[in-house]
């Protein structure tokens, strides 16, 4: 019936060469100089220059394998991420990377992802999106940049450009009531929520570190500044800057949502650290557990026998 | 009843058996009278009688309901369309009575249920009149309880009896159907159906008889057009999916959300059509092509990101169950109205492949074939189906499954060295690897929708910029002059060519062995691939003086439709001209013929 | 320097004044140099002295900047396009010698800031070499605080200096850029200009002055395509927008944003481009016709809202500005292709207007235009411009404003009865009235995305689909028919015709009035209308052997581009060729006739 | 230059009438017929019923202006709510009702927009509109449907469907976690913030009036049961089925945030009434302000004048 089955060749041309180690044989672990790809096109002096800096260390730091890091992200200044890692990743549209990058976690288990972006591509049009990954708790990484402002675009107000920051949209002064993001994410039912900032290497490796050990979806807000459009946005939370970078405070339970809340409502700028943590199941394990159970019943089949099952049913 | 086997006098002995090849049935009722099942169960029992079979139906777009049909054609012979003109109404009530009766040959019968019905005598010299107190009777059967839910039933009996049905596979198919259930439902089925078979058909002068079949080759398996298009998909190695529902495209993500747990497969509903088709997109860049879909607004959601796969050449399968547009439009009416978006759909120079199935078997096939070029060509692929081929029900030749279904995970191996977008590529064509592969060169390639080099990374070369957007429609190019070229129905000379595409073919067929029957110089050519377009058209145009290019879309500002649009752009050969209708119906056989001579009478228009 | 005017022999007396009709200047450097100020303060200045001017750039997309350059064409007589060849390079770092030198014609300027720029030998005898320290004289005047940004004010003394140009006016134009900003900062602007101006061209053995222009009617206006858009908007009575931001349509909507509430209007930014769309339909059918715009990827997103307009006959005006695609593309480019989904954009039959301007000016009346057309035909209209006039700067005659600004605000007077959607209407045209209207007869219209009845209520009516569809139909081919045939440009018959849209007007104009020169039979037709096509092209094609549709996008799968594919389907007429490119640049007159004639000696290709 | 400008009568043929009644003078109060157009196409005991009737009172009760009354939705079987409705009214796209209304909102400040849906429409695909319609706080009042289940399209998963719910996507049950309407319209900064029954007439009554007298962006989330696809859905909130119908404490501050977020994590059936409120400005009346300051610099100069001082500069 169909005129034409075109039989595609899985890997075509590409030579295909033994792992030059032996199976189990300890590798070589990667350095920075492995995993560094471009020179970043961000403006010297720019923030996003830290967050890739610490996502090098944590790759190192963690003895991940090459092939196995994938870096994702949407469109935007920090969006341009992938491009300067050298390892897998993509570059994808304007707001839609979860999705995206749910698409990867939810196939491939044995593959990192980690998801980068600025505060437009998550919370503006993005923002979505980032609630319902939250709800489905799908296991990933993702780091927002926040520098309150849009960077590529050239000085639009952004979802959480503070009231009366004056751009080019708004050259009187931002007027829409910025989100809040914690607020957001864990009234969403992010299941991993911190917060971060550029200036405080240390404590963004942390961060870093204990999302992407998070089975689940964790998120980092990480201010992140614009040193062109957004200059000195976050002095205040900088103590080089006469700023105050106070911790979340040791008391605070990570499990309690209410008092993460509480949290959330201090005025910048607030504090730094896990606000939120909590240990449901994620949507890989919940769908690893269906198919589990699906598999059971067809178990010692190949998959054209169940489909023949299932043929053999509609005659 | 095909009618020149059905005995024409109107004779009178009550208990003559009139042997027929075909008959066409249509059940009128309200949307909650289940009058689906009744096709479904004749279709069914059609294909394991190894007979052909076509149905076609409407459903009220609203859920409290309204009026809805349901009809069905079986014949013994080569079943193209689901007919023009019923043999049998049945009507549940007086609405169903008086809007459907024209559907009905003159002669043909008309079995009302005479608790609901008042007959007009003005119609009773036409039409055999047929009087069953359908509800009383099944009532009568199983009590009153059941809501209306077991008429259709005993409807089924009355049929069964009246046309001589196969009593014991009937009786297989509704245990069979109901397995699973209560008890007590499968109990309660049986007694309403054999409430209907046992009712004495006293005034009915006639019972009809299939003439056997001829013996196929295989089994035959029966269903409907989104069922075949998703079995399709699983087997040709599809895993993970995602979309957002929307009718007619719902059922083929409810089908696979359920069935591809047992293949280790997942699909996700999602927030939107965006996030499904980048949910697909992430998981067919993550090595194992994925699908996604809708109708009508999810498909012009989905260009964005569509555009994305094009650039960055990660294949992806979007299926597109088209109903009537623009805009919200009548979702439950049948169109062929995307095909513009299907070929142009989005921002940019964004090349993609479209593909329209023109049977139910064939929507099998097409998901098969739409995931083998979406891998080779790393490209989207679009089928464009729709609602007339999603929801009727035919029964084909079961496929050979072992050799159809097919694994396509991803190879991980790791390879020397990498270039996702090569410049060198032979016809632009380049295989793809899967995140979590050695690359031991170190170099690592980056997807992106960003004009870019040969690694992905972007440029603003004009020269990359051009050689990029060649290598893109290139691959395409060579496509297109692979494919086969499509046959003629009928011979490759004469007055009148129809082009169709999609669920026309069996109607356009019909219409050109009635013309030809007719002594009409008529053929007929359907076009699956419809961009790239296959090789060849120009030379079958050219053994025609009228080529007319049947579509379910609008005449467009210009007078003609969309596949015309296309072909005449490329042919520029006046002599192709539109014949089109927008009413959400599907094409009537009569219909085609007539405006077909009309378009001839009226010449070559000035555009 | 238009050759024909400029001395030929490279002389050598310093102090030489030659009288010259135009100039092209290009001026290389990086983006943070305020390469554009210079051109900004040239354009206006040119639109001061009643000359002609066009200007082109580049600009890098990424944020940290890159190569950039800024391109001036200043002219007595007409200026068609931004010149092929520079008559003088200012470059400012090594880079930009070496990759902009081959744009100077031979025996042309080059003035390169010594400081940074090492001269290549081999390229000193071909052009003419002028060396000035820019930075260390930038910097002597002004200090080095103010980082690199004096030097396009020095740049714009030399200039200023070696064209004569008017020093007064000049002045004035600074100081008014600079008011309302720190002091200071006009006194280092002046002192930067004065430096440059004062510095003594030791080398230059030549200057040079403009001959005086034709004295035109009314003053001149200077600025870029998207200015001229937004103000147009604003002139044709625009009150509301809402859009996302996104380069290059962004500066509209800037714009907007700031210069409504002077008019009592307002412009949203919205969460995106669904959003935006929506907000502004949302505020079209509360009674003032709204406007969104987009480029690139957010016109992809757009396209099922702007499905709802179609259907519900609401009008809205949706700004394209388009850049290089698919996808993310080339942000920073230009490219024509967004016509295919300007005009076929979205699923079902939803025809729309497309209107493509085609220059600075023309964005201004075409704004107007688009709003007229929309109430009038209660629909969408879709204005397609492009990177490259958005961003070029044009002196032209400044409107009448009292007479093309215009009030619509909604009349809420208290009606009779109304039905929104007759099927008795002429042409399918019908007015629509504003909620917030009184209705007399108590009945109320809805506006509604599914196909409905003439009140707008929802039907599944076969017969009614196909009247609706044919009345949104038809009152977009009464607008068709009502168009003003396109005047062709150059004589009405001959060997070859260009056809264009959009920002090629130029270019394809001076490639017309360079053929003529040459004496090779060629004339152009600029098409504005897009969709609906005005009428009398057939008769127009007919009286050429070739015709060639020249745009700034891809070739297709089969040979033509997008524009091209709407006129062969229309016109069915194998002559009418494509002549694409798609390396994001602007076409060069060159480029044109040398396609256009390997395509003549190519004859008709096989598609 | 520009060939042909279409100048576009304002009414064309539609004949204007005068105003029956003398301005000023009392017009007779528009009662439910008045309001009633075409027989719902609900199934007969769905929950949207109610909230159409009580709509119909709040009309008669507020002496409403028949022309000033505005409904729109998106898409769904809640959302067919404007054809019942005899009045202006727009049945816009699936999930996009919020921003549609914004632009009525924002131009016509003479308008009441009233704009009802689904838990799809809302929290699936409009989910994000939702949060920035609650930021920008924009005057209207919408009320969210909420079946937990897509009715139109015939029982599948919603965003509000509870964990092990038995959807045509779900048939093993709900997995996803279900978003909380309340904590999501909170955390977004909506600025009335009400749940409420079908079940309750006079409950909800009271809901819709006090949104409707709210200046702000103000939502009701009103459960409706949807009897095809999720029958009982609601029986424990109901009294009349052995369920508990229990207010909001009278002791709670509704401009407490946090304690809203503490009342929004009870349990189903939980508590009616509006759980937050707060009076910020609305984006409305913001950009009223940005206008009046602009206007008063050109005060006295006509449209056209003032562009032309534009161009002036232009030169
Ligand atoms: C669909 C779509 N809309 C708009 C854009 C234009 N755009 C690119 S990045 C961006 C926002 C950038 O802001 P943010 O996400 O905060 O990133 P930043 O540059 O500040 O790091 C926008 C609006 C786009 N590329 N695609
Ligand atoms: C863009 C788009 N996607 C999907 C649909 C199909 N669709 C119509 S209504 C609906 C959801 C209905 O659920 P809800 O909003 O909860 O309303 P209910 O019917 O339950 O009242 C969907 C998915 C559509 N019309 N448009
Ligand atoms: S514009 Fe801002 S965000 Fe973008 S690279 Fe420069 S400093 Fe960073
Ligand atoms: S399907 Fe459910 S929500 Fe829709 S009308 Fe019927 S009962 Fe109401
Ligand atoms: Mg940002
Ligand atoms: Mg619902």
């Amino acid at each position: 019936m169909s005129e034409t089955i075109v039989q595609a060749p899985a890997r075509g041309n590409i030579t295909a060469v033994p792992a030059i180690e032996l199976p189990g044989a300890e590798r070589k672990p990667i350095t920075k100089k492995d995993i560094s790809a471009d020179h970043p096109t961000w403006c010297p002096g720019c923030g996003d220059f830290s967050v890739l800096a610490l996502y090098f260390k944590l790759m190192e730091k963690r003895k991940m394998l090459h092939e196995k890091i994938t870096t994702i992200a949407g469109i935007g200044c920090s969006s341009r991420f992938p491009y300067f890692v050298q390892a897998h990743g993509a570059h994808y549209i304007h707001g839609r990377s979860l999705p995206f990058s749910s698409g990867v976690s939810l196939t491939r288990p044995d593959l990192h992802v980690f998801v980068f972006g600025g505060d437009g591509d998550a919370f503006s049009i993005g923002g979505n999106h980032v609630n319902h990954t939250a709800r489905k708790n799908i296991k990933m990484t993702y780091v927002i940049m926040d520098n309150w402002v849009y960077g590529l675009t050239k000085k639009q107000t952004s979802p959480t450009s503070p009231l009366g920051f004056k751009s080019k949209t708004d050259t009187w002064g931002a007027m829409d009531q910025p989100i809040n993001p914690m607020k957001q994410l864990i009234s969403a039912g992010a299941t991993f929520v911190a917060r971060a900032t550029h200036t405080n290497p240390n404590h963004l490796l942390q961060m870093m570190e204990a999302a992407m050990d998070h089975d689940g979806f964790s998120v980092i807000e990480c201010l992140s500044e614009c040193v062109e459009f957004y200059e000195g946005a976050f002095d205040s939370s900088n103590p080089r800057k006469g700023g105050k970078f106070e911790l979340v405070p040791a008391t605070h339970d990570v499990t309690d949502e209410n008092a993460a809340y509480a949290l959330a409502a201090a005025p910048f700028p607030g504090h730094f650290g896990i606000f939120y943590k909590n240990n449901r199941p994620t949507k890989n394990a919940n769908e690893a557990k269906i198919n589990a159970a699906a598999m059971a019943k067809v178990a010692g089949k190949k998959d054209w026998e169940i489909l023949q099952a299932t043929f053999n049913r509609l005659k | 009843m095909s009618e020149s086997t059905v005995t024409p006098p109107v004779s009178a002995s009550p208990a003559k058996v009139s042997k027929v090849t075909e008959a066409v049935i249509r059940f009128a009722g309200n949307s909650q009278d289940g009058i689906q099942a009744i096709g479904g169960f004749l279709a069914r029992l059609a294909g394991r009688s190894e007979q052909e079979v076509m149905t076609f139906m409407t459903i009220p777009s609203t859920i409290s309901g309204g009026p809805s049909i349901f009809q069905v054609r079986i014949g013994s012979g080569e079943v193209l369309s689901a007919g023009d003109e019923a043999d049998m109404l049945v009507a549940f009530y007086q609405h169903s009575y008086e809007d459907h009766i024209h559907s009905v040959r003159k002669g043909g019968i008309v079995l009302y249920d005479s608790d609901h019905v008042q007959v007009k005598p003005e119609w009773e010299s036409e039409y055999r009149h047929v009087a069953v107190p359908i509800s009383s009777r099944t009532i009568e059967a199983i009590g009153g309880t059941a809501k209306d839910k077991g008429k259709n039933l005993f409807t089924l009996g009355l049929v069964a009896k009246m046309f001589d049905l196969n009593l014991p596979k009937l009786e297989r198919l509704i245990t069979e159907r109901f397995t699973g259930k209560d008890e007590s439902v499968v109990k309660n089925a049986m007694m309403a159906f054999n409430a209907g078979y046992g009712f004495s058909l006293g005034n009915l002068f006639e019972t009809f008889q299939f003439v056997e079949s001829q013996k196929r080759d295989g089994h035959q398996v029966v269903m409907n057009g989104n069922e075949a298009m998703a079995y399709g998909l699983i087997a040709a190695g599809i895993r993970f999916g995602a979309a957002y529902p929307i009718t007619p495209w719902s059922d083929i993500m409810e089908l696979l959300r359920r069935e591809l747990p047992k293949y280790g497969g997942t699909f996700v509903q999602c927030e939107d059509e965006i996030a499904s088709i980048s949910m697909a997109i992430g998981a067919s860049w993550a090595g194992r092509v994925a699908v996604t879909g809708s109708s009508g607004p999810g498909i012009s959601l989905k260009t964005e990101a569509l555009g994305w796969a094009v650039m960055a050449e990660v294949p992806l399968v979007v299926c597109d169950i088209q109903r009537g547009g623009p805009s919200t439009g009548m979702p439950t009416s049948v169109e062929q109205s995307d095909l513009n978006i299907a070929v142009y759909g989005g921002h940019g120079d964004s090349p993609r492949v479209v593909l329209a199935p023109t049977s139910v078997e064939d929507c099998f096939y097409t998901a098969i074939e739409a995931v083998n070029i979406a891998r080779k060509y790393s490209t989207p692929v679009v089928i464009i189906s729709d609602q007339a081929i999603a929801t009727r029900i035919e029964a084909f030749t079961e496929p050979n499954m072992e050799k159809v279904c097919q694994d396509i995970s991803p190879d991980l191996t790791p390879v020397a060295d990498y270039k996702p977008y090569p410049l060198n590529a032979p016809d632009g064509i380049s295989p793809r690897i899967a995140p979590g592969t050695r690359i031991m060169s170190g170099k690592y390639p980056i997807a992106t929708g960003l004009e870019h080099d040969e690694m992905g990374h972007p440029t603003g070369s004009p020269k990359l910029h051009t050689q990029m957007t060649a290598r893109r429609r290139k691959k395409l190019q060579k496509l297109g002059s692979e494919l086969p070229v499509p046959k003629i129905y009928g011979p490759p000379e004469g007055n009148i060519l129809l082009v169709g595409w999609g669920s026309t073919e069996g109607p356009i067929r019909e219409a050109v062995d009635r013309a030809r029957a007719a002594g009409d110089s008529v053929s007929s050519v359907h076009i699956r691939h419809i961009s790239p377009l296959p090789p060849g058209l120009e030379n079958i145009f050219a053994g025609f003086n009228n080529v007319f290019v049947v579509e379910m879309n609008d005449e467009g500002l210009y007078g003609y439709g969309q596949l015309c649009g296309l072909l005449r752009a490329r042919y520029c050969d006046p002599k192709i001209r539109g014949l089109t209708k927008t009413d959400g119906l599907t094409f009537r056989v009569r219909e085609i013929l007539d405006r077909a001579k009309a378009n001839v009478a009226e010449g070559l228009r000035k555009m």
